[in-house]
């Protein structure tokens, strides 16, 4: 583990399934008992087949629904200002440009206007949107709309960051420069970081773990460690390791799916 | 472009005017409407012109009352939804009695608001209140209740505190409701102060138009009468513009009923 | 609901009261039958003026006051006074005893608040009077707010209000706008113009019963009073009959029930003209007939 | 469940109910409040136990009038609204006018309404719908303006027309407005039925709350004035719940408000 | 071309765009003179980086946004019923059930109740959603609605289908599914398509022509052939040929987004 590495450890969290269910009132079962154990600190991708239960899982985490049965423990327990979620959809306020949607997560915190404003430019020029600062979400693209959501969710530097599909509305090569942008960041802060995709190849490339989920109700199929370099760049994604590891998860997905 | 709106606006309503007024006069004419049933708009007009001094006045005197009942309304209104927003227990419990401020008629507590507030501006604004609370508050809940969960779940997430929900998402989402709520209480102010005006007014110089109707009415002056009328309504028709106007900078960058 | 030709409707300008006494009376004691009569009595609220409908043939017969067929009449309603139930005008204004007025003009000249409508009286006592400076409030109905506040002062029939406020234990003193000058016959009996002019029998039938309605009713008011209680029983008995009695010297003269005069109706003619309520062209004399 | 759920919605209005009314009784015994201003509850309630026959039948009258005035607001407002909806231009034209609805006073023109319909049931039942409508214009309005764009392109992509946009678009998404228009309508159609009974309505017996209101004023009977205000306020709230139940039976499957 | 393929041609429609261009209101320009021709039953795959443009290109072809200036032509003119169009949000009625969202366009052409709701079912069951009928929308996960979408659009047997990312929402394997299903729907009845992607992957296997544009404003950069097989499996994702010819679709994109 390097120095800064060491330094910012602190910042992130455990985040502990015990059995965890959920069904909802009419009787659909999405989450059959999931125990998963994710270590401060790690990056864990989620995979599993449309309607299995993934955002179901992401929001018992962030505490947003409560689980039928089982268990969610977060370690230290978390301050929500270092929380954050990006949703499957964009979910903006439509009444506030897209400077001042960022800027929300600090604002709320109490952030003052200047800090919070030079943070939330940062975190648009992160997604490459630095130039729509002053326009509304109805005047935005899809794709921008996530970015957009996205960086509202990097504004706060968080401890633990779900992401639910973030980048699935995004053209392939703005998605390999997010992707690279969020593994450099993880590396950088290690915060601990639950992150959905459909995208084995995305999953390969990001995680630590992946962890897939059978079709519902989603029970874990398989939990697959990615032993890759650290440090991952354009060029991994040619090399035969890669190739291997997302097979793997693709392989595994079959099984979930059958 | 800026002139071109503006008569893209005000044409159609004041065409209207003109051709509804001189359809009315027209069919008063040919049916022969007793002038004490329902006067001519000429003689009405004929009225306004040879009074404008006294109506002006009198205007006065409603328009302080129904601007005091409506941010009145306004205000009140709003907190008290706010408050019902607040659990489903409180808004089961209490809601219904909001009713009540609709249903109860001004000349029963009429004695309770002279004895109380004295007759005059007081009592008047009390009434316009009373008459125009209600759509205030109905809406502004419905607004308010009518919040995107998925916006909540975001407030939720980051720890926001009950008036950061409230003043940051609640409040903002549900404009375009309290906008159509203050649309409708605009128009019961202004009834509601003609109302208080018939029971708990004042008269004498300045008189507000609730006395002169009343007074008009008992004396016959049917003249006197709608001129009254179609000023406490200009007066409503006002309140109403305004509204419209501040709702459509509150909304016309987000919402779809502000975009044409 | 006019079933044969000889149906008639006579609209009252309120619910049954002593003010009304008569006519129930005739109805009671078969006067209208006996002139070959079927007379419905209605009750009507205060949505139009009576005059309103009789005007425009709602109604055959209809109970007002003197000013406002004045009143009717400017506004080119074509209607015709017929009988006068009071002679003097019943309108007072009530004051708390305790504040030792002795007229109208203290109410006017000292402070507090006197609850009106705006009427052709009023507009008499400020001509008269000048400059009010007691507050001049306008009058829901009722008496509560007398009731309630020593400086409060209020319009009333002195047949209605200053009964209801001994029963409530207050202790009102009673000044009657006619003595200010302002006595127009009060509780008259319209029909339109026409009617008179086309079939006099018929209103002088009309006018009789009434007559002898209001004799009987004069003499014992009892039984019609129960008959009014019936129909209206949120009033009780012992306010009618006291009404009764306190409206018998307003009604009661040396001349026959319910005649006028051309004097008293010219003079209140001009009285209206004065005050600007009506216009020089219309003439107290062409406003009644004593059929 | 199901009786459960009936006590968490009745149980909380039926004990502010009984507080509130104890609390009232409390407070005006403790400040002497005289009975001619305001009577206590019990007195109210004195009353409503020694004449249930005479109060029912007023209520069946005032109810009756109120229901029609109440539907034909509802219908006629909504089918306002929907001219309205068509275009910017007819709405710029007319919609300032439906103020007038709101503020003309009933007073001004009940020697019309007594002319054309005679007194009783049709012209009190229009009373009742002049006082009520706008709020279901303007509420029905809004709903319909507020049409996520996005479904409406849906809608044009598949060539749907104006009447298959209104019926299975534009109404539906309007329907929580629609609603909240509809609670504000119940309680005006009661006052405004009320307020028509003063003016216009039959007196005699089963004569409406209205018209008991007034004569009960006039001759300082303020037991049976506030039994009579007690019980429109009574036919408000049930009109008000008969709202709110079709409203959470429509809604509840789709619409924020009425999940909880 | 086969018999079949010459029964279902007249079905279809060809689109021409002329110097299309778009500049909206606070003078974004979007699309800077966009001209392409579609053939009747051609199947092209549109990218580009995200916010350039593609969505406000397919709501022109669509006729629900008009043109700055230049015009769109569709030959024949289109019954508007025999047009269908996945939007990128799933925007299904929220107060509908899934099946009578599916059977919407139906019920708009006038068809009757047991058909339209035959027809819906079908459309279900090919995007694997046939339990699901009676469910709201706000009980659905994010590629079940992304799903209803598609079988909305499905249902109406479309002369001209506009899809934009309809699969960005979904995991590999039910993607991969409906791309299979996609392209043997079109080689069964030759509709025109015009499909938005990210993936170029996608854009590979599905398409006959793929149309690259650049950053907004969009200009065409690439207006590629896909030389590939008519029937296309999931064999010939492996093969060499498709590997070149996603990657000059990629490098197209590389050359559009600089
Ligand atoms: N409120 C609800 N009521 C009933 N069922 C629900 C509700 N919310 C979700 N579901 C069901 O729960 C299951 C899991 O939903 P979830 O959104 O977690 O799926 P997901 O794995 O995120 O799928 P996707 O990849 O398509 O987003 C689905 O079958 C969905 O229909
Ligand atoms: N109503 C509008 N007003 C102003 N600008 C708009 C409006 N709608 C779209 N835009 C802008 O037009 C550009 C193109 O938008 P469009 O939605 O067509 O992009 P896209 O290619 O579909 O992107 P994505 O892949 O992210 O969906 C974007 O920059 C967007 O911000
Ligand atoms: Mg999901
Ligand atoms: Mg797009």
């Amino acid at each position: 583990m390097t120095s800064q590495a060491a330094a910012t450890i602190d910042r992130s969290v455990s985040v502990r399934l015990l059995d965890l269910r959920r069904t909802f009132d009419g009787g659909v079962e999405a989450l059959a008992g999931i125990t998963l154990d994710v270590a401060p600190g790690q990056f864990a991708a989620i995979l599993g087949p449309s309607g299995c239960g993934k955002s179901t899982l992401l929001r018992l985490v962030a505490g947003l629904d409560r689980p039928t049965c089982g268990t969610v423990e977060l370690h230290p327990p978390l301050d929500r200002r270092r929380f954050a979620y990006v949703f499957q959809d964009a979910h903006l306020l439509p009444w506030r440009n897209v400077l001042r949607n960022v800027a929300l997560p600090l604002e709320l915190a109490g952030i003052a206007q200047r800090q919070r404003q030079a943070a939330a430019v940062d975190a648009l020029e992160q997604v490459g949107l630095a130039e729509v600062l002053r326009r509304y979400p109805a005047q935005l693209s899809g794709g921008m709309k996530m970015r957009v959501s996205l960086a509202r969710a990097l504004v706060t530097r968080p401890k633990l960051l779900l992401l639910d599909e973030p980048f699935a509305a995004l053209d392939e090569i703005t998605r390999q420069k997010l992707d690279q942008q969020l593994r450099d960041l993880w590396l950088a802060h290690r915060m601990t970081v639950l992150f959905v995709t459909h995208s084995t190849a995305e999953a390969t490339f990001l995680a630590d773990r992946a962890v897939v989920l059978s079709r519902r109700p989603a029970r874990v199929v398989a939990d697959l460690p990615i032993d890759l370099p650290q440090r991952r760049d354009a060029l991994l994604r040619a090399s035969p390791q890669f190739a291997a590891a997302t097979k793997t998860i693709y392989q595994a997905l079959e099984r979930g799916g059958a | 472009m800026r002139g071109g709106k503006f008569i893209a606006n005000v044409l159609p309503p004041v065409l209207v005017l003109i051709v509804v007024t001189a359809a009315a006069e027209g069919i008063i004419r040919a049916l022969a409407v007793p002038m004490f049933l329902l006067p001519r708009p000429s003689t009405v007009l004929q009225y306004m012109a040879q009074h404008p001094a006294d109506l002006l006045a009198s205007l006065g005197t409603t328009a302080q009352a129904a601007l005091i009942g409506f941010f009145a309304s306004a205000v009140i209104g709003m907190i008290l939804a706010i408050s019902l927003s607040a659990s489903s227990v409180t808004r089961r419990a209490f809601y219904p009695y909001a009713v009540f401020f609709q249903t109860v008629p001004i000349v029963a507590i009429a004695p309770l608001l002279m004895i109380w507030c004295g007759p005059g501006l007081a009592a008047v604004a009390v009434s316009a209140l009373v008459v125009s609370i209600f759509p205030v508050i109905a809406n502004t809940l419905a607004g308010l209740l009518s919040t995107d969960p998925a916006l909540e779940d975001l407030f939720r997430l980051h720890g926001a505190g009950r008036w950061a929900r409230l003043w940051k998402l609640k409040l903002p989402s549900a404009t375009p409701h309290i906008v159509t709520g203050l649309r409708i209480a605009a128009g019961l102010a202004v009834i509601g102060t003609v109302v208080g005006e018939f029971l708990v007014g004042l008269m004498g110089s300045g008189e507000g138009l609730g006395v002169r109707i009343v007074s008009a009415k008992k004396l016959g002056r049917t003249d006197e009468l709608f001129a009254a009328v179609l000023i406490a309504s200009l007066l409503g028709l006002a309140m109403f513009a305004a509204v419209n106007l501040a709702g459509r900078l509150l909304l016309r960058h987000w919402h779809a009923s502000e975009q044409d | 609901n006019r079933r044969n030709a000889q149906s008639l409707e006579l609209t009252l300008d309120w619910k049954p009261e002593p003010e009304f006494g008569g006519f129930y009376a005739a109805q009671l004691g078969g006067h209208f039958t006996k002139h070959g009569l079927n007379v419905v009595i209605k009750p009507a609220g205060e949505g139009a003026d009576t005059w309103q409908l009789v005007a425009t043939g709602k109604t055959d017969f209809a109970t007002t006051s003197a000013d406002q067929v004045l009143i009717a009449r400017r506004s080119g309603a074509d209607i015709m006074t017929v009988f006068a139930v009071y002679q003097t005008f019943p309108q007072g204004i009530m004051v708390h005893k305790a504040r030792g007025f002795s007229s109208i003009k203290d109410v006017f000249t000292h402070d507090g608040t006197l609850l009106a409508e705006d009427n052709s009286w009023l507009r008499l006592l400020h001509k008269k009077l000048g400059p009010a400076k007691v507050k001049i409030a306008t009058y829901s109905g009722g008496i509560a707010e007398f009731l309630a506040r020593p400086d409060y002062s209020q319009q009333c029939f002195v047949t209605s209000e200053p009964i209801l406020a001994r029963h409530r234990g207050s202790d009102p003193q009673t000044f009657l706008i006619a003595d200010e000058g302002f006595n127009p016959y009060t509780t008259v009996v319209i029909c339109k113009a026409d009617l008179w002019r086309t079939n006099p029998a018929r209103v002088r039938a009309m006018v009789a019963a009434c007559r002898e309605g209001w004799r009987a009713y004069l003499d014992d008011p009892n039984p019609a009073n129960a008959a009014m209680h019936g129909l209206n029983p949120d009033m009780d008995l012992q306010t009618f009959t006291e009404a009764a009695a306190a409206q018998k010297p307003l009604i009661q003269t040396d001349k026959p029930l319910g005649t006028m005069t051309a004097d008293r109706w010219n003079a209140l003619a001009d009285q209206l003209v004065d005050l600007g309520v009506i216009d020089n062209s219309i003439h107290g004399q062409d406003c009644f007939v004593n059929p």
